[in-house]
């Protein structure tokens, strides 16, 4: 049980996604403009991940280990993922209008969002166990959606700023983002034994 | 170990495919066809003009009820007309289309500025905080109404706001963003050329001049001339757009402004 | 537009790094050294071009509802062949990489160009601009990863060049140093198109 | 139907031809990405352990452990694999020592991601050469002062965080080993 809230609070808070492995920037960056949008993006995208580190898992331990064939783990996996996204898309959009209205536009974006596969992978170099992969995939998923959250509400005040014309617009985000790092990275402090 | 390879990528690319296959099939909203038409023939601006989240809700509402609302301003009456083909209604067509004109036509060497101002670069901060501008109803000119103009129609000249009509699709964001309600929809006249005056200033004469040596100074001449659209109201001129007709005497009372702040411009959609 | 500005347009104008913003997560994760970027650079080059081809070949007879899905395992497919090619041949730079080659796969250059360009245009053309956008990606991340060992470590390419007595700037190298200097590179470039 | 056939015709032979090109790729380069892994290992050990001449691997319980002999086949002491969660990602460990348990020869990082210039210190010499000819017979320990005492590592100033994920993933290992050990004949 501590484990897993261990791997819960690093993953969400000291190693988050994008604050320290770089993943999901190009979301990040392209989202998180508004609030409303970034919520969206980020529920999306917590329950994608969710989704795909389990399956991956599964076929990762069930096949791939078993007939030896780790080479193919990157296809496999990328093929999981892109065919999640698009059934997923076809499942909301048939049963829930609503949901689709709020997520639906979001949803192409997330085959292409590395943060994805990035959990995937990191899931398999870590050996976690199918509960640790899911709750890794979760808290992944919560920190992203928490750090877009955050970006969201720093820009919409920035944007009456009154900054130098070069730096308006993605360099600021950018500046931003870094300072943002560095917050994130106090939290190293909260465990003595990570 | 190249047959098994072989084997688990080609059931697994197998398995996937097939399930999307079926889910497609099984899953298929049952899309209404004139929704997806009414899709392509919107421009895809996304731009909101239409009161709706977007083209394609626009379009769906379109189709479900039976009805185009206000149309799709940026399409104008021809795509509009189109729009209504499709789910088969008659278009409730504007009778003219309109565009937006901006009430201070004043340059920078016009607009008096007493004070140094120092606060933040946005019009409707300048508007709270003052200094930016002596008169408190003319042009700001930092251009927040560029920001918002979703088909880059507005620019700023010599501190003067400068409108392409031919751009303008009158979707009226920059008369939100304008802290000083200078954006007005006029009506884009196919017998006329477009005249507007470029003057907001309700302050008698004295008070005007003091600020702006463009703004309207209620003379009345414009409205003297005989047959005139133009009447005072408020110490400022203002022209009465539904009067207008091919013989209104527009350009004679242009020429008469003593401060030149009657505007005009070419009609470029032709007659 | 000719050849020549196909390519150029790359290196400059359309910059995959600081105009478009594209395929940031290696871009900034993978920068800590000069020569880091110069091989995750020349991986790129690699799987865009190939993939880029393989999609302008094939993108008639692929329907629209597997469409990511096949473009994503081709790319997969190549990025595999390069990580293994790593793994046996260049085994340092391959840990030093990690999980940020695999990482190649969601690369948005590459999807992105995938499906604007070598999906629209002819095998020549689309091969041809995706030479000069992973160029562009290629010198982008060389540039950003100096600035960074520079005054990170005082060195570039493992040479010293500021001196023993340099205190390093931590920083640089970490995360947070990533986003600050690609940010002054990006306000730079804004500067250097204003004039 | 047409439609369908055609999704499922596309994506399953786009798979094909991948998982063929790929296994081709793979078994060629398998035998040198192999060499590859166990030449690592190999020049780890034969740095921490100069005198070993033959390494013979053993499974021990659940974990792998190496057996190290030198010229007469006497058995000179263990080597063992130990992985442990760093600050950014996994490190991996391979340590060296004496037949008893009692006396780390030296230990050598194989794999880590922690960050230059902070954690990254713990691959560099000042920070290894801690763990030479260390006695550990009541565990390890990590301070923030000057090693004082048996089995003391001091850790790198700023990088607490990872010398500590190093010193406690060795400290498992041995515990675990420590009370398996027995079981080898």
């Amino acid at each position: 049980m501590t484990e897993l809230l261990l791997i819960f609070i690093s993953t969400l808070l000291i190693n988050n996604f994008v604050l320290s492995y770089f993943l999901g920037i190009c979301p990040f960056l392209g989202v998180s403009g508004k609030i409303e949008s970034a919520i969206g993006m980020g529920l999306a995208v917590t329950f994608v991940m969710t989704l795909a580190t389990s399956i991956s898992w599964l076929i990762y331990h069930l096949i791939l280990v078993k007939f030896n064939l780790l080479f193919l783990q990157y296809v496999i996996f990328i093929l999981v993922i892109a065919s999640l996204v698009q059934m997923v898309e076809m499942f909301i959009r048939k049963f829930s209008s609503g949901l689709y209205q709020a997520l639906g536009i979001y949803l192409p974006l997330i085959t292409t969002n590395c943060a994805i596969l990035g959990a995937a992978l990191f899931m398999v170099s870590r050996n976690y166990s199918f509960l640790e992969s899911v709750v890794f995939g979760f808290s992944g998923g919560l920190g992203f959606s928490l750090v877009l959250l955050v970006m969201a509400g720093i820009r919409q005040e920035l944007e009456d700023a009154d900054v130098p014309r070069v730096f308006k617009g993605v360099p600021l985000t950018l500046i931003t983002a870094g300072l943002l790092a560095l917050i994130f990275m106090g939290f190293s402090g909260l465990f003595s034994s990570i | 170990m190249i047959t098994t390879a072989i084997i688990t990528l080609g059931v697994a690319g197998f398995i996937f495919s097939l399930t999307l296959a079926l889910l497609s099939k099984r899953l298929k909203v049952e899309e209404d066809p004139r929704a997806l038409k009414v899709i392509e023939i919107l421009p895809g601006l996304n731009c909101g003009a239409c009161g709706f989240s977007g083209c394609r809700a626009f379009a769906e509402a379109v189709v479900r009820e039976g009805q185009i609302f206000n149309g799709c301003l940026p399409g104008g009456d021809e795509l509009n007309q189109q729009i209504s083909a499709v789910i088969g209604v008659t278009a409730c067509l504007q009778s003219k289309s309109q565009v937006v004109v901006c009430r201070c036509g004043a340059e920078a060497s016009e607009k008096k500025v007493a004070t140094d101002y120092q606060g933040l670069l946005t019009c409707r901060a300048a508007q709270i905080t003052g200094g930016a501008l002596d008169c408190l109803y003319g042009c700001l000119a930092f251009g927040d109404c560029l920001k918002v103009c979703p088909v880059s129609a507005l620019s700023l000249e010599n501190k003067k706001i400068r409108v392409d009509f031919s751009k303008c699709i009158a979707c009226g964001k920059c008369i939100q963003a304008c802290p000083r309600n200078l954006f007005e929809l006029v009506p884009w006249s196919k017998v006329n050329d477009l005249y507007w005056v470029a003057c907001n200033n309700t302050e008698k004469a004295l008070k005007v001049k003091k600020v702006c040596s463009r703004g309207c100074i209620s003379c009345t001449i414009c409205a003297k001339v005989s047959e005139s659209p133009y009447y005072i109201k408020n110490n400022l001129s203002y022209l009465d757009y539904t009067k207008l007709s091919s013989e209104t005497p527009l350009e004679a009372a242009k020429t008469k402004c003593p401060t030149k702040c009657i505007f005009s411009a070419k009609n470029p959609k032709g007659a | 537009m000719n050849n020549r500005d196909n390519f150029l347009k790359g290196l400059w104008s359309e910059h995959p790094v600081f105009r478009q913003l594209l395929g940031m997560c290696p871009t900034l994760a993978v920068t800590t050294s000069a020569k880091n970027g110069l091989y995750m650079g020349m991986a790129v080059i690699f799987v865009l071009t190939f993939s880029s081809l393989v999609v302008s070949l094939i993108k008639k007879i692929v329907p629209n509802q597997v469409r990511i899905a096949v473009y994503t395992v081709i790319i997969a497919t190549f990025v595999t062949v390069v990580d293994i090619f790593f793994k046996a041949y260049i085994p340092d730079m391959s840990r030093q990489l990690g999980p940020y080659l695999p990482l190649i796969i969601v690369n948005c250059i590459i999807l992105g160009r995938c499906e604007a360009f070598a999906s629209k245009n002819n095998l020549k053309k689309s091969t041809i601009d995706a030479l000069g956008m992973s160029a562009g990606f290629t010198w982008g991340l060389f540039v950003l990863g100096s600035i960074r060992e520079l005054f990170g470590s005082g060195m570039i390419l493992g040479f010293t060049i500021l001196g023993k007595n340099y205190n390093p700037l931590i920083v640089m190298i970490l995360p947070a140093g990533a986003f600050i200097v690609l940010g002054l590179l990006v306000a730079g470039m804004n500067r250097l198109e204003q004039k | 139907m047409k439609e369908t056939l055609r999704i499922i015709g596309v994506l399953t032979s786009v798979c094909l031809v991948c998982a063929f090109l790929l296994a081709l790729v793979y078994s060629r380069a398998a035998e040198k990405i192999e060499v590859n892994q166990n030449q690592r290992l190999k020049t780890a050990i034969a740095n921490l352990a100069p005198g070993a001449e033959k390494v013979e691997e053993v499974s021990l319980g659940d974990s792998t452990i190496f057996k190290l002999s030198d010229k007469k086949q006497k058995l000179i002491g263990y080597a063992f694999l130990a992985q442990g969660q760093g600050y950014q990602d996994k490190i991996a460990i391979l340590a060296v020592i004496d037949v008893s348990f009692g006396k780390l020869s030296g230990i050598e990082i194989l794999e880590s991601s922690e960050t230059p210039g902070l954690g990254g210190k713990i691959q560099e010499t000042d920070f290894l050469k801690q763990f030479k000819q260390l006695p550990v017979n009541n565990g390890l320990e990590c301070v923030k002062t000057e090693a004082q005492a048996d089995g003391q590592i001091k850790a790198i100033t700023g990088a607490t965080v990872s010398s500590r994920a190093v010193v406690d993933t060795i400290n498992k290992k041995l515990v675990v080993l420590k009370s398996e050990i027995k079981n080898l004949k």
